[in-house]
């Protein structure tokens, strides 16, 4: 394949999935009118929940999923030492995602509770750039489908993509919606950063921040609004925790 | 009862026809054509910087691209961005435009990539340029750091043209390092033919270095300006024209005389996007050659 | 001008009719917010029942049907040679009822910038063209700022402009077009009777303004407070959301993004609305930023609302609809930036 | 000819392959006696339950549907449901018809998603869905349409194909208009020819023959086939409300595999499209039992690899009840979409036929409107042990009959990835 007379390559790419719903990668699976030409620019040499093919030598890898046990934490730096791009694809492998919601409880006694003291192979809950270097984080619960292919041109051409770098209410705006905020109900899109086209504030929910924060993403600001609009601190808490997004964040900057 | 409000074609409007010509500013063009062209030859100057020579396909659309010393153009590659980047050829050359381009983000990257024979778009010519004309008669002072370097071709190719119009004319030129320098292989005969005066720093040299080493400001010790009758056009970083305007004003040089080219994001170089306005100024029309004065009185110009 | 009267029963009827055979958007609601009002919007109408001819303000401005918030501007098709560009400025006819007299106003200063100076705008151009506007006056909202910016009359940039005499509406006429659409509808001449009671109402709206804006050395004021610390006061609350220039009737910086299909056969440049508050307004290559810090980029829309555009066009772009104030969850307006400016200024004295 | 009985074998295949998560099978042959065969989920437990602890009840739906990408809609749904029965909301009518059509469209989107990319590879050999583009567009299109059609549906209902965000406590966030209900009807009808394009396709795949008695266990449909709420009941002859599912499940702990197991009646029983097949077939769509007719599918069926089949016929189902219910509410007033409530201390269960069987969720929630414990029942828990014992006969049966290794390694995938376990889901 050439653009502009520059030929192109068709890299071998690679899906990897870990400890989540598999959401994200059921989205690449979506949109049928154009997965012909998806998977003619790319060579899918992995992907095991569409494919019982299994080869490693992809140059791409795209990891789903947050990390939490051992096996997992070496399955994984295998797949690094290979890849050439790692793509960490989703809330739970960029942010830790749902996930890290049990993280508020002992391990031990969770594991005990559920499972009755039977032995289960587990661990904290940690996102992949805890542990291997990442390339490129595609945001998203689930991530969507057409940045999904944005993001697979980009790889293509060699550039590496600039995510918006701004909050979700350019879009919501865009969009004209009406501001869930001035109704009443709770939203992150002012802190989080754009590129769903505020699906969620489309749909009367507000925003829960599960694409990370916006860049230079204004917490303490938010905070007062919300606080202001009535809500309790340990309410806003519990949204922003929800994704695990903001965490740390405001505890850094104070 | 129904009403059919009755459709404007625009389509059908006698600019549609013509190529769109970016001198004319005040007229209905299709301001989105880029003139098809071909990158006709590529000299790879540097690591980070090559020379593309860009030709205009349509003969038609060729003719009508005529510009001054200064300005600048928007190179696009479709499905990928537009970029600003200023001519650095000579304005009497019109078989084909000089571009000097460092790669530095998504499209420059992709510029750096092209081979002989790719198509890309050409917009413009754009924004204002230095007055050659008043300059007849005068000293001419052209100080470039690093890619500054690049627009300042434009105007050295036109002095050469009508050499005698000018009097003395003096090329300070300093990058940070010794590989950096670009077109040294002019610099022969921008001394000798051109008759132009050539000097040259460098900030950190290595151990082949023989010239001379500092800052661009160090350059003035060397060379005797007068004030009264020298024009100076300045390009480069920013840091390097504020040092460098202060100086020349110390000196004496009125500051209607001095002549930067500034560089802001732009998006449209039609005074649309506002990417590139400051304040009230647009760089891209008002600009990006400015003189010292207006530069003093943008808020944010530096 | 020319004006005649229409009942609202005729009113209904010709709207009916233009709703036949062509896209029509008014003023429409959906949601309420917490204190139970309505929010409104400009959106396609599809009956009469929907239109709400007694809305008060919509949230976001009716621009996006001149300047949408993402426009095609070129497409590609690449082959063996190279690739073909295709430009398209076709629109279809379209109606917008119910715009205020400041939202025209906007749009005749947009006017300014996009068919008035240098290179006009092909797509703004052929929307402005295929657009008729039916103007609504209404009384002032208790934060409406426009008398002071001098946008409360409207007397060019429709088609016609309603005014609420009771029974009927008065009606400025500005284009043949809407003269003769007006016309099938038994448009009335204006009567002694009709042109009292738009006096009256005309001065009922007058009384009814609340908000002013003090903008009598603005611009000036713009360059001697342009290291304020109130800049910094708004800026450390500004979330650079950038909602206050997507709702801005006049607001109208963009950026443009390229990109291909996924064969590699097609590619589109496409503009999308940005706004100067947003982190990369002026972020080049190279990581370098010139306007890093919030309140920098919060005092250049100011700037280019209050100073940049006088010092260009001898009036304000700011319209004073307070879209922005309202849609600011940090509760940035413009009267509140401004009254700090000036009360910041006084103290210095 | 001779049979040969295999002596030893040894199949260990890691991370099975066409399934939603991870699951290893085991099977060991030695002197001819069948020494080990598992089906071990080996897939990492997230801890949902004890996720859910501590948060608003607001938040349950929208936390449940990240149990699982494929049936979001049903673990949303049944979330919310639970909320409901415990503080005793009545959702209003237009929300409960919508949210049943959401129901539907995320069955099409399992359904069509398991029989196109995941089985069928299988019976055309091939190794995914990616090469029938190249050999058999006509495959891939048909896939296409349907899961298309069914993607968009979910879409426009709960805002998304995967993760909605419409469904909250006490009914929906928004519905759609009327206008756009009307294009989805378009939609839907120019799908239909896809199906019985789909249903001959499917009519000439030879499904393996093996019967394995089986106790059945689903939601009880009254008046309709049954899928949100109502009595459970199973082919055995038990019958229970909604909120003793406890009774229903019996789930316990086995070593070998994460997900936990689940009896009633006998050691296993099975949930999903056959169960409720079996269980409601009255109750299906005219279209449906037509459908079954052609496929040569009829109540009663032990053969779990007719669990494909099962599920084209509820897709059939699904869209002409779809059509009927798109009907109906473009012309009836929907305006009324959400009812409000207060929250109070108590626990209550919510059952749904998620596309693989029955769902529960059941919460104890605190005065303050916070949860303090939960406990979920995914329909492959329910499935694990009977694809276990299943596996095993199978197994023996073709050993029996002379089965080499490959082919017997071939037929145990076959017969796991026909009962579309959702793996990650079933450990939550
Ligand atoms: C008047 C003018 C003349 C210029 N002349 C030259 C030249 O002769 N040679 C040369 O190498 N460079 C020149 N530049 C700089 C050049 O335009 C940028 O390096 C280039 O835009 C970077 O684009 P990118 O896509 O590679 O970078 P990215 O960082 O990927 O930028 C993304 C987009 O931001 C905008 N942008 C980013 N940086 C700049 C910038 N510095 N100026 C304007 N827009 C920017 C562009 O629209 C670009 O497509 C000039 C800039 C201006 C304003
Ligand atoms: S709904 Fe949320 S994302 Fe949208 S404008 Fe309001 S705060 Fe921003
Ligand atoms: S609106 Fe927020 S929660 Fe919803 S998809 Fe976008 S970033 Fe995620
Ligand atoms: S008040 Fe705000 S939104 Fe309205 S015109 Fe002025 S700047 Fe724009």
């Amino acid at each position: 394949m050439k653009y502009l007379g520059i030929t192109l390559k068709r890299p071998k790419v690679g899906f990897f999935d870990f400890t989540g719903c598999e959401g994200c990668q059921l989205q690449i699976a979506n949109k049928e009118e154009n997965l012909k030409d998806l998977f003619g620019l790319v060579e899918v040499v992995n992907f095991r929940e569409i494919s019982s093919e299994r080869r490693d030598d992809y140059e791409i890898a795209f990891i789903d999923g947050c990390i939490t046990t051992d096996s997992e934490v070496a399955r994984l730096k295998k797949i690094r030492e290979q890849a050439r791009i790692l793509v960490a694809m989703g809330a739970c492998a960029c942010l830790g995602g749902v996930n890290n919601l049990r993280s508020r409880f002992h391990l031990p006694d969770v594991v005990k509770e559920v499972y009755d003291g039977h032995p289960i192979d587990t661990g904290p809950v940690r996102k992949v750039a805890e542990i291997v270097p990442v390339d490129i984080e595609l945001p998203g619960c689930p991530i969507s489908k057409p940045e999904f292919e944005w993001l697979v041109r980009h790889l293509i051409l060699g550039i590496k993509p600039q995510f918006p770098r701004y909050p979700v209410c350019v879009e919501c705006k865009q969009q004209l919606n009406s501001c869930v905020l001035d109704m009443g109900m709770m939203c992150l899109g002012p802190v989080t950063r754009a590129g769903c086209n505020a699906v969620c504030p489309r749909n009367r929910l507000g925003c829960w921040g599960c694409r990370g924060p916006s860049e230079e993403a204004n917490l303490e600001s938010l905070m007062e609004i919300l606080k202001e609009k009535g809500f309790t601190e340990a309410h806003i808490a519990e949204r922003m925790n929800f994704f695990n997004a903001f965490s740390g964040i405001l505890d850094n900057d104070r | 009862m129904n009403i059919k409000i009755p459709q404007y074609d625009i389509n059908l409007e006698p600019f549609m026809e013509r190529p769109p010509d970016f001198n004319n500013k005040s007229v209905l063009m299709q301001t989105e054509k880029g003139f098809k062209s071909e990158v006709i030859n590529i000299v790879k100057l540097t690591s980070q910087e090559k020379l593309f020579q860009v030709r205009i396909l349509d003969s038609c659309e060729r003719e009508k691209f005529t510009f001054l010393p200064g300005q600048f153009v928007m190179l696009e590659l479709p499905g990928c961005g537009e970029i600003p980047i200023s001519i650095s050829s000579s304005s009497s050359n019109r078989e084909f435009i000089g571009l000097c381009i460092r790669k530095a983000g998504k499209v420059t990257g992709m510029i750096d990539r092209l081979e002989p024979g790719a198509i890309v778009g050409i917009r413009g010519p754009f924004g204002t340029h230095f007055p050659m004309q008043k300059m007849k008669g005068y000293n001419i002072l052209l100080i470039a750091g690093g890619l500054g370097i690049a627009p300042l071709r434009s105007p050295i190719y036109w002095v050469n043209e009508q050499r005698s119009a000018y009097k003395d004319i003096t090329i300070l030129y300093g990058t940070r390092e010794p590989g950096q320098i670009l077109f040294d292989y002019q610099f022969e005969e921008w001394q000798k033919i051109y008759n132009l005066k050539l000097l040259t720093i460098i900030q950190e040299p290595d151990e082949n270095w023989k010239g001379r080493v500092g800052l661009i400001t160090d350059l003035f010790k060397e060379v005797r300006i007068d004030p009264d009758n020298t024009f100076a056009i300045v390009c480069g970083p920013p840091v390097m024209f504020k040092f460098v305007c202060a100086y020349l004003s110390d000196i004496g040089i009125p500051r209607q005389r001095m002549f930067v080219s500034l560089e802001r994001r732009m998006h449209c170089g039609m005074g649309k996007c506002c990417r590139c306005n400051v304040g009230s100024t647009f760089t891209c029309l008002d600009g990006p050659v400015f003189d010292y004065w207006t530069v003093m009185n943008l808020k944010e110009a530096i | 001008m020319l004006f005649k009267t229409i009942t609202k029963e005729n009113f209904k009827k010709m709207v009916e009719a233009l709703l036949e055979e062509n896209e029509v958007i008014g003023p429409k609601s959906r949601d309420r917010d917490t204190e139970g009002n309505k929010i409104y919007r400009f959106l396609k109408i599809n009956s009469f029942e929907e239109l709400e001819m007694d809305y008060t303000r919509s949230y976001s401005s009716p621009k996006n049907y001149f300047l949408p918030f993402k426009e095609d501007l070129a497409t590609y098709h690449f082959n063996d040679k190279g690739w073909e560009q295709e430009i398209q400025y076709t629109t279809h006819p379209r109606v917008i009822i119910g715009m205020r007299a400041c939202d025209i106003n906007a749009l005749l200063k947009l006017d300014q910038v996009m068919l008035k100076s240098v290179y006009p705008n092909p797509h703004y151009f052929a929307r402005r063209r295929n657009t008729l506007i039916i103007g609504l006056d209404h009384e002032p909202l208790e934060d409406c700022f426009c008398r002071s910016m001098n946008t409360d009359t409207v007397f060019h940039g429709f088609d016609l402009f309603l005014t609420d005499i009771g029974d009927r509406y008065f009606v400025a006429i500005n284009s043949d077009t809407a003269y003769i659409i007006l016309n099938k509808f038994d448009a009335g001449e204006v009567t002694e009777e009709d042109r009292e009671r738009f006096k009256t109402v005309k001065k009922q709206i007058e009384s009814k303004f609340k908000t002013q804006v003090d903008i009598t050395i603005l611009p000036e004021l713009m360059d001697l407070e342009f290291e304020s610390e109130v800049w910094k006061k708004w800026g450390d609350k500004c979330l650079s959301c950038g909602s206050c220039a997507m709702v801005c009737p006049t607001c109208y910086c963009y950026g443009i993004e390229e990109d291909t299909d996924l064969s590699f056969s097609k590619a589109t440049k496409r503009k999308f609305l940005y706004s100067c508050n947003l982190l990369d307004f002026a972020a080049v290559a190279g990581g370098h930023n010139f306007r890093p810090d919030a309140h920098i980029r919060l005092k250049y829309r100011y700037y280019h609302q209050f100073r940049g555009f006088v010092e260009a066009f001898n009036q304000s772009l700011c319209v004073g609809c307070n879209r922005c104030g309202k849609a600011c969850l940090a509760g940035i307006s413009p009267k509140a930036v401004i009254d700090d400016l000036i009360r910041t200024e006084k103290l210095q004295k | 000819m001779t049979v040969k009985t295999v002596k030893s074998l040894n199949i260990d295949i890691k991370h099975l392959c066409r399934v939603e998560g991870h699951g290893d099978i085991r099977i060991r042959i030695e002197d001819g006696k069948l020494a080990e065969c598992t089906w071990a989920v080996v897939e990492t437990p997230r801890f949902f339950e004890v996720m859910f602890r501590g948060l608003s009840i607001e938040m349950a739906p929208i936390l449940a549907a990240r149990i699982c990408g494929i049936c979001s809609i049903s673990h949303s749904l049944a979330s919310a449901r639970a909320i409901e029965q415990a503080l005793k909301i009545r959702i209003p009518e237009p929300a409960q018809k919508l949210r049943l059509l959401a129901m539907h469209a995320e069955t099409l989107q399992s359904h069509s998603l398991h029989l196109f990319f995941l089985v069928a590879p299988d019976f055309l050999n091939v190794p995914s869905a990616i090469p029938l583009m190249q050999t058999h567009p006509e495959v891939v299109e048909t896939a296409a349409r349907i899961k298309g059609f069914a993607n968009k549906a979910a879409d426009l209902l709960v805002g998304r194909s995967t993760h909605p965000m419409v469904i909250k406590i006490g009914g929906l966030t928004q519905v759609p208009r009327k206008i756009q209900l009307t294009e989805l009807a378009k939609d839907l009808d120019a799908t239909i020819p896809y199906l019985w394009k789909a249903l001959e396709l499917f009519k000439k795949f030879n499904l393996p023959d093996f019967v394995r008695e089986t106790e059945f266990v689903s939601l009880k449909g009254a008046g309709e086939y049954p899928f949100i709420g109502g009595d459970l009941v199973s082919s055995d002859g038990v019958s229970r409300k909604e909120d003793e599912y406890l009774a229903m499940t019996n789930e316990y702990i086995v070593d070998f595999s994460t997900a936990k197991m689940t009896r009633l009646s006998r050691e296993s029983f099975a949930v999903g499209a056959l169960a409720r097949f079996n269980n409601n077939y009255d109750l299906l769509h005219p279209k449906a039992k037509g459908a079954a007719e052609v496929l040569n599918l009829r109540p009663g069926v032990h053969n779990p690899f007719f669990y494909n089949p099962a599920q084209l016929v509820e897709c059939i189902h699904v869209v002409y009840e779809s059509k009927n219910l798109i009907s109906e509410l473009i012309d009836s007033d929907i305006s009324e979409f959400s009812s409000p409530h207060t929250v109070k201390e108590c626990e209550g269960v919510g059952a749904v036929e998620a596309p693989r069987g029955i769902l529960y969720h059941c919460y104890r929630i605190n005065e303050e409107g916070k949860i303090e414990n939960s406990d979920c029942v995914i329909p492959t828990n329910q499935n694990n042990a009977n694809i276990y014992y299943d596996l095993k006969k199978l197994v023996e049966e073709s050993v029996a009959q002379g089965k080499g290794e490959e082919e017997i390694a071939n037929l145990s995938q076959m017969l796991i990835r026909a009962y579309d376990p959702c793996i990650s889901c079933s450990v939550h």
